[in-house]
């Protein structure tokens, strides 16, 4: 059964190598071939789901190993799979979210060209990120780890010829190396530490190594981490990289790549479980950025930027809970999934909306769409009821655990988590319902004449660029797109208590990630109380600033918290300033550097050699008398020196 | 009188010799240089042949003349067709050792 | 004149090595002589004319042919004399003929720092020459009665004939073949008909230039002698009326000045005149 | 006497050359197709070799010797190891490619030009480049390997100078100054170079007493050739040298980006991708063997100066705004990770490097190759004269972008197994040297992606829009290349297993084991 493994990597992969290589012929049946491939790896993941649920819990974990891939004296690389709890949950998460918007996208790409090369770059993500999670060793897990990273790229810029989109493809691609070169660091470190970099002897060999070198590895680790999961400091790329189209944001930049971070620090557990100061700085990035997040996905006008926004501070939630050790891990793994149902829901209704709406972003044009879109606005309704955490739902479920298990952590270092975390709760309600009211009550506003938004000049050229200027007539998008959404709802209404009643989840995670309980300074039931009493707080504030009084169509200036939250709270400007501007000086420098000084001393060498040679020639004038001068004072030299010679 | 003095006079008319070659440009002139030079290590010669009793010296002087006499005439056949083909018996004028 | 019975004495007794000398009178001489020779140097170096360097050359050798004979070298005296200073000299003087006087008499150094270079370098060697020949240990003066017993010239020829046999025959060929070789430089194969006048004067027409004779020196002006250039109708000199000798020796005498003098003077009357009519000009 | 193989493989593109310089004028067609056919036929030969070679045999097999030089024990000792047979089949491969791509590239000038360019010539030339470097690969005689080492300058001199790139701003006049100087600094630069070593290479001989690079290692491991230290840095210095001229080394550089910017893009994969190689082959080969202490004592300068390549590579690439310029930079900082790879004395670093140079090799040669289609197709090597091409021309655009992720070190294409063997081999025993170079795959990924965002993404301008998509004779260059890239990628070992054993032979010739990892070395 096990031989299945390499199956599910490889029905995607063939499905972006025909899809890319084949050509115009193929541009008819392009996007079905892609979907029915990602439907396959989805259906041989349940098949192995369903051989694993037949064994023992300690023994489902399995291997396979396909070839030597690196084999260099003790540097030996394999392409080995490996296939256990934690890789299952993503390979069904994966495949199965990955299938959904494989057959929306069918729908929401239909009137672009290039849907084909779309398919191919969705298997290829797919394959890469597949590769990701079923790899047995970290150099393998990073060679998915960049392969999810290419695909993003490619995605993001999916339409090139905005500028917009290219640079925030770049971008993302540049960030996310900046993460890399943790992982490779990390993986330089183990295999000085342990000599192998393969899971099971490095996870199993922790106790062997000085804590030092522990933490570091962690804290690499943790840098790969923030960079692909879109955590402070390397949070920037996630905002611009919404340029892509919207089923890529629902998949990669929500469901799925942007959650490997996550899944590194759970899967190198036992590795941070020993260096408990590399865990604390996980947390504490953890709580900066679901702060961080929430802060600017409150201050967005654009949906999908707000909910980019969300998904980094639900992301720091399960950064924050896999920080917490074996307390969390499950939990983090929890959350991650049932986020995934429901911000993948949320994007794909924001692309509805979008698709009804002329490619048009900004939630200030919107208003009172329920009439219009009614799938729409009741799946969409669901996602947002779960991600506030509204009893019952999967994000209360999930979210709430993670909160508890902050409190866990214990002394100050619980109360202070928790406390950010519960914060994080009420901003949640907050600009989930902002969103939510812009968006789908209140009055149509897309009546109005639009007018350019100072606020959010970056998306102009995408209206102007694919839509016109007409005033759109909103309408609810076509079955194949809504299906998936439905699908969507029903897992982010149902996910959380399947897995949470009964600690369902936890158990079947166990054999992997381990679990303790903590102890918690205040009960599950207090915890709860104060995240629900939070969350209507949050609800209340945002129904009384955007439900009681009419939008206005164009942003007001706001507060100063407001104006930096809007420009992603200024760490664009301090890269620009710091990092692109001072790159530029630098390379520019050394450019001249390189002409003037570098080359400068050979050419300098070669001018004054020149010279010389030129004052020399001048000796030779061609007059024999001058010639004669040089033999006599010669002659004379040698007398010279003959007498100096017989003198000493 | 000490017979170095011979040869502190011929060195001293090598020497002026020498600086003729130098200087002038007419090229008969500056053969007579040359041949003031040569003349000047013959009166070596015949020095050194006195000073230690032999003739080799002087046999030395001898060929000396007869290449000097030789020299001379190749020279000045040098010199006649030079000048027939440049009309100029200035050795600066043959300058074509400059490219 | 005849020098120098040298004692033998000294000689056979190697304690007194630096004590030979040469008799007053040889002593005298050449105090003498050899200030003339330097001298004779100098002028040969310095004149301006080849004819004078040559004479002063052959003065130089003449004063050198007589060191030889007062250092025992009869037979190398009596040929500096004789092939030398007669032939050689001669020969000099023929080419000098031939050449004629050229713009290369000049004194005038035409090469930047020629001039200085080779006096230092002159000096400098010089010095360096003189002072090792002061450093050489020439204390052995063997006297040639001992070589010169059995005659001048049979020593030489003693040797010549023996030890040098090779090299006198070698300098032999060499004289050969410097004779063959100076015919072969100076020699030019006629390889066409010599031109009659008549067809020389057809190529004149046919060129189209001096096609009458060269003008005579001076007729334009009111000079008449063969080293004053006749003067064109602008008053400036005619190259082609002088010869070319006198020309390059600088002995032409140049009367341009003259005729311009009078031009000015005939300018400064004919204005007087004109004065008169420009200040009518004035007026009207 | 077996079959010279060696002899053949570097003679037959040699004889090709002369052939194909002996074609009449009128049939350059004729020339073409007959420079390609060698170069095919080489690699035949290159194959065999390939195949008769047997990685886990003798360390140098195949081995030809004739006496040439008696009196100075000159001989023509032919040989190969794992790393020679790899960059063999390298230089082998890649000239067929060479040829098919600069096909029209010395075609003679539209009328009203006076540029005088001999088509044939230029197929010979690259045959002669081909045959110089087989046998400098496989020359076993130090003095055999230094007459081909700087014999090879003279064909690549032409081919600078006399081949530029047909796309210049600044007209024929600026055009042809330009490829002067740059094929006068090639020259003078690795003439500089070699003269040292011709220095370092007599002055082995009157140490040792002959040229025979397996006598003298010989010798050397057991001692019974004793160098004073101070002798054998100042050889050491000598070779390395010649070698970092040649690899570039930082601050040795300047030469290939006028190098490359002025050639034709074929011209410059043949310098970058072919002949380079010879440089960084060497220092494994000579410096480390003949050498071993003088190594050992210049690593730490070395492994410095290696970084500053990779960073200051990567950065002036970043600054440029010529495509040949970027790609010629980006070349100079993967030359660091290959010397960086050598000198870091452990299997990991020494067998990435290996890797790094075949590898790099196919890499450069394809984007370069694309790079020289986009530029011949506008006729401006100025980034800025682009942009949108991907729309126009997507498999242009499409197998460029292949191109610049090798470049990168994408994992998954080939050159990302070798860096990453070369870090983590510099990691385990010089941490900082590994960390800072790190850096550097950053900045690989940053001229890359704005070389092609600058070119290839953005709106259509108005002189790219009417250009043509990938012919079928430049997919045939670009696409076996790719795939190349991607097999070599997924599947390293057949080509690891042929490199691994010539690394340990070397590893032990400078008496270095890997260090062992913390975990093992504490029980």
């Amino acid at each position: 059964m096990e031989n299945l493994i390499a199956l599910l990597i490889a029905a995607p992969l063939l499905g972006a190598a025909v899809l890319l290589c084949g050509g115009r012929r193929l541009d008819a049946v392009g996007h079905w071939i892609g979907t029915v491939l990602a439907a396959a790896s989805f259906v041989i993941g349940v098949l192995l789901f369903a051989d694993m649920l037949g064994k023992a819990a300690d023994h489902r974990a399995v291997t396979q190993h396909l070839f030597s891939w690196i084999p260099v004296a003790g540097f030996q690389a394999d392409v080995t799979f490996r296939l256990d709890q934690l890789s299952m949950t993503f390979v069904l998460l994966i495949t199965g979210v990955g299938s959904l918007i494989h057959l929306y996208s069918v729908g929401y790409m239909e009137h672009d060209e290039r849907r084909r090369r779309f398919f191919g770059y969705l298997n290829l993500f797919l394959a890469a990120m597949l590769l990701l999670v079923l790899a047995d060793n970290y150099l393998l897990l990073y060679v998915g780890w960049e392969g999810v990273g290419l695909a993003s790229y490619l995605l993001i810029g999916f339409w090139q010829h905005k500028p917009s989109a290219a640079t925030a493809a770049k971008k993302a691609f540049l960030v996310n190396r900046v993460g890399d070169v943790g992982l490779s660091i990390a993986i330089m470190l183990m295999f000085t530490t342990f000599g192998t970099f393969a899971f099971t002897p490095v996870l199993g060999a922790v106790d062997g190594a000085s804590e030092g070198k522990l933490t570091a590895i962690a804290l690499m680790l943790l840098l790969a981490a923030c960079g692909k999961s879109a955590q402070v400091p390397l949070q920037s790329w996630l905002g611009d990289a919404m340029e892509g189209p919207t089923p890529v944001s629902a998949l990669i930049h929500a469901a799925t790549m942007v959650t490997a971070g996550v899944y590194l620090i759970v899967r190198s557990g036992a590795l941070f479980d020993a260096a408990p100061d590399a865990q604390l700085v996980v947390t504490v990035v953890g709580a900066v950025t679901l702060l961080f997040g929430a802060i600017v996905g409150c201050a967005k006008d654009d949906i999908k930027k707000a909910l980019a926004g969300s998904t980094m501070s639900q992301i720091g939630y399960m950064v924050l809970a896999a920080g917490l050790g074996p307390i969390g891990y499950a939990f983090a793994i929890m959350h991650l999934v049932t986020h995934g149902f429901f911000k993948a829901g949320l994007f794909l209704g924001a692309g509805s909306v979008m698709h009804g709406m002329n490619d048009e972003v900004d939630m200030r044009r919107y208003g009172g769409l329920r009439k219009y879109m009614p799938v729409t606005f009741v799946t969409f309704g669901l996602g947002y009821l779960a991600i506030i955490g509204f009893p019952g739902l999967s994000g209360f479920f999930s979210k709430d655990k993670i909160i508890e298990a902050a409190f866990a952590k214990g002394g100050t270092e619980g109360w202070i988590l928790g406390g950010a975390a519960l914060l994080g709760a009420a901003l949640t309600a907050y600009y989930m319902t902002r969103v939510m009211l812009m968006t789908f009550f209140g009055e149509e506003r897309w009546r109005a004449r639009p007018t350019a938004s100072p606020a959010e000049p970056d998306v102009e050229p995408a209206a102007e660029e694919r839509g016109t200027h007409a005033e759109p007539h909103p309408h609810e998008s076509p079955w194949i797109m809504t299906i998936p959404m439905i699908v969507l709802a029903f897992g982010s209404v149902f996910a959380g208590a399947f897995f949470g009643v009964g600690n369902r989840f936890l158990h079947w995670l166990e054999p992997v990630t381990g679990h303790e309980e903590g102890n918690s300074p205040v009960s599950a039931a207090t915890v709860t109380a104060a995240t629900l009493v939070l969350l209507l707080v949050g609800v209340g504030i945002a129904y009384l600033q955007y439900g009681r009084r009419p939008v206005p169509a164009v942003a007001p200036r706001g507060s100063l918290l407001t104006r930096a939250a809007r420009r992603d709270l200024l760490q664009d400007d301090f890269n620009h300033v710091v990092l692109v501007r001072g790159g530029e000086h630098l390379t520019r420098s050394l450019v001249y550097v390189d002409h003037t000084l570098v080359d400068g001393v050979v050419n300098g060498s070669a001018a004054s050699m020149g010279g010389l040679s030129g004052r020399l020639r001048r000796l030779q004038n061609g007059y024999a008398r001058s010639y004669a001068v040089s033999m006599f004072g010669g002659a004379a030299v040698l007398i010279a020196l003959t007498l100096l010679m017989r003198a000493v | 009188m000490n017979p170095v003095n011979y040869l502190y006079l011929a060195a001293l008319l090598f020497t002026i010799g020498a600086t003729g070659v130098l200087i002038r440009r007419n090229a008969i002139v500056l053969f007579m240089c040359i041949e003031l030079m040569l003349n000047a290590c013959n009166l070596a010669f015949v020095t050194f042949s006195r000073m230690h009793g032999n003739l080799d010296g002087q046999i030395i002087a001898f060929f000396t003349m007869v290449v000097a006499a030789a020299e001379v005439v190749v020279g000045l056949a040098i010199i006649v067709s030079l000048f027939r083909s440049r009309h100029s018996a200035s050795v600066d004028d043959a300058s074509l050792m400059k490219l | 004149m005849t020098p120098l019975a040298t004692p033998a004495a000294p000689l056979t007794d190697g304690l007194t090595l630096a004590a030979y000398s040469t008799s007053t009178g040889e002593a005298v001489q050449f105090w003498i002589l050899g200030t003339v020779a330097v001298i004779g140097a100098l002028c040969t170096v310095f004149m301006r004319r080849a004819v004078h360097s040559a004479l002063s050359l052959a003065g130089t050798m003449i004063v050198l042919a007589v060191f030889y004979l007062a250092n025992g070298a009869y037979f190398l005296g009596i040929v500096q004399i004789v092939v030398y200073t007669g032939a050689i000299m001669m020969l000099f003087l023929f080419v000098v003929m031939l050449v004629g006087v050229t713009a290369a008499d000049s004194l005038k150094e035409t090469i930047k720092g020629q001039r200085w270079l080779a006096l230092l370098c002159g000096l400098g060697f010089g010095v360096l020459l003189l002072a090792g020949i002061g450093n050489a240990s020439l204390t052995q003066f063997d006297g040639l009665s001992e070589a010169n017993a059995p005659g001048n010239v049979q020593g030489l020829a003693a040797l010549i004939f023996t030890k040098y046999v090779f090299a006198f025959e070698i300098t032999g060929a060499l004289l050969i073949t410097a004779a063959v070789g100076a015919m072969v430089l100076t020699h030019r194969e006629r390889t066409e008909r010599a031109l009659t006048q008549r067809e020389m004067s057809e190529r004149r027409v046919r060129e189209g230039k001096h096609l009458p004779p060269l003008p005579a020196p001076g007729v334009y002006a009111r000079h008449n002698a063969v080293d004053i250039a006749g003067l064109l109708p602008d008053g400036t000199p005619s190259e082609l009326t002088v010869n070319p000798t006198l020309r390059e020796r600088g002995q032409v005498r140049d009367v341009s000045r003259e005729a311009l003098g009078d031009l000015k003077a005939l300018e400064q009357r004919s204005e007087e005149r004109l004065e008169r009519t420009r200040s009518g000009e004035g007026t009207q | 006497m077996s079959f010279p193989l060696l002899t053949v493989t570097a003679a037959l593109p040699a004889v090709g050359a002369v052939a194909t310089a002996a074609v009449p004028a009128a049939r350059r067609t004729a020339a073409k197709w007959l420079a390609l056919a060698v170069s095919l036929a080489t690699l035949g030969l290159a194959v065999a070799v390939l195949v008769r070679f047997d990685p886990d045999g003798d360390r140098y097999q195949l081995t030809e010797s004739h006496s040439w030089i008696s009196d100075f024990g000159v001989r023509y000792e032919l040989g190969v190891d794992g790393i020679g047979v790899a960059l063999l089949a390298l230089t082998a491969l890649l000239i067929p490619f060479i040829v098919l791509a600069g096909w029209h590239d010395a075609d003679p000038l539209e009328t009203g030009s006076s540029r005088w360019r001999p088509t044939q010539g230029f197929f010979a030339l690259i045959l002669a480049v081909e045959a110089m470097v087989i046998l400098s690969f496989e020359a076993t005689d130090v003095f055999l390997f230094y007459i081909f080492f700087e014999a090879m300058l003279i064909p690549l001199y032409f081919l600078i100078g006399g081949f530029g790139d047909r796309a210049h701003q600044g007209g024929e006049e600026t055009a042809s100054t330009q490829r002067s100087y740059a094929a006068v600094k090639f020259l003078l630069y690795n003439l500089a170079g070699g003269l040292i070593m011709l220095a370092a290479v007599i002055g082995l001989y009157t140490v040792a007493g002959n040229f025979s690079l397996q006598e003298i290692a010989q010798a050397r491991a057991d001692g019974s050739l004793h160098m004073a230290t101070s002798t054998e840095r100042w050889l050491f210095l000598g070779f390395f040298f010649a070698f970092a001229v040649k690899a570039p080394l930082w601050p040795l550089h300047t030469w290939l980006p006028n190098a490359m910017g002025e050639s034709t893009a074929p011209v410059a994969v043949l310098i970058t991708a072919v002949v380079d190689k010879v440089g960084t082959f060497a220092m494994l080969r000579f410096c480390l063997q003949l050498f071993p202490e003088a190594s050992k004592w210049a690593t730490p300068v070395i492994l410095v100066l290696a970084v500053i390549s990779i960073l200051y590579g990567a950065l002036l690439a970043v600054g440029q705004r010529d495509i040949k310029r970027l790609i010629a930079y980006a070349s100079i900082s993967h030359f660091g990770f290959i010397i960086m790879g050598i000198f870091a004395m452990t299997s990991q670093g020494q067998s990435g490097a290996t890797l790094y140079m075949v590898n790099h090799g196919i890499s450069t040669a394809a984007l370069l190759l694309v790079a020289g289609f986009l530029i011949s197709r506008r006729g401006s090597r100025l980034i800025a004269d682009y942009g949108g091409v991907q729309k126009v021309a997507p498999v242009l655009a499409g197998t460029f972008l292949v191109g610049g992720l090798a470049t990168l070190s994408l994992p998954g294409l080939a050159p990302f197994v070798s860096e990453f063997l070369v870090l983590v081999g510099t990691f385990t025993r010089h941490p900082v040297i590994g960390i800072v170079a790190t850096v550097g795959i950053v900045l690989a990924a940053l001229y890359t992606l704005v070389l092609y965002q600058r070119t290839m993404t953005g709106p259509v301008k108005a002189e790219v829009a009417t250009m043509p998509d990938l012919r079928v004779r430049e997919l045939v260059v670009v696409a076996p290349l790719i795939a190349l890239l991607l097999f070599l990628g997924v599947y390293p070992k057949p080509v690891a297993d042929l490199v691994n054993p010539a690394v340990e032979h070397t590893m032990s010739d400078v008496h270095k084991t890997d260090p062992k990892p913390d975990v093992e070395a504490a029980r």
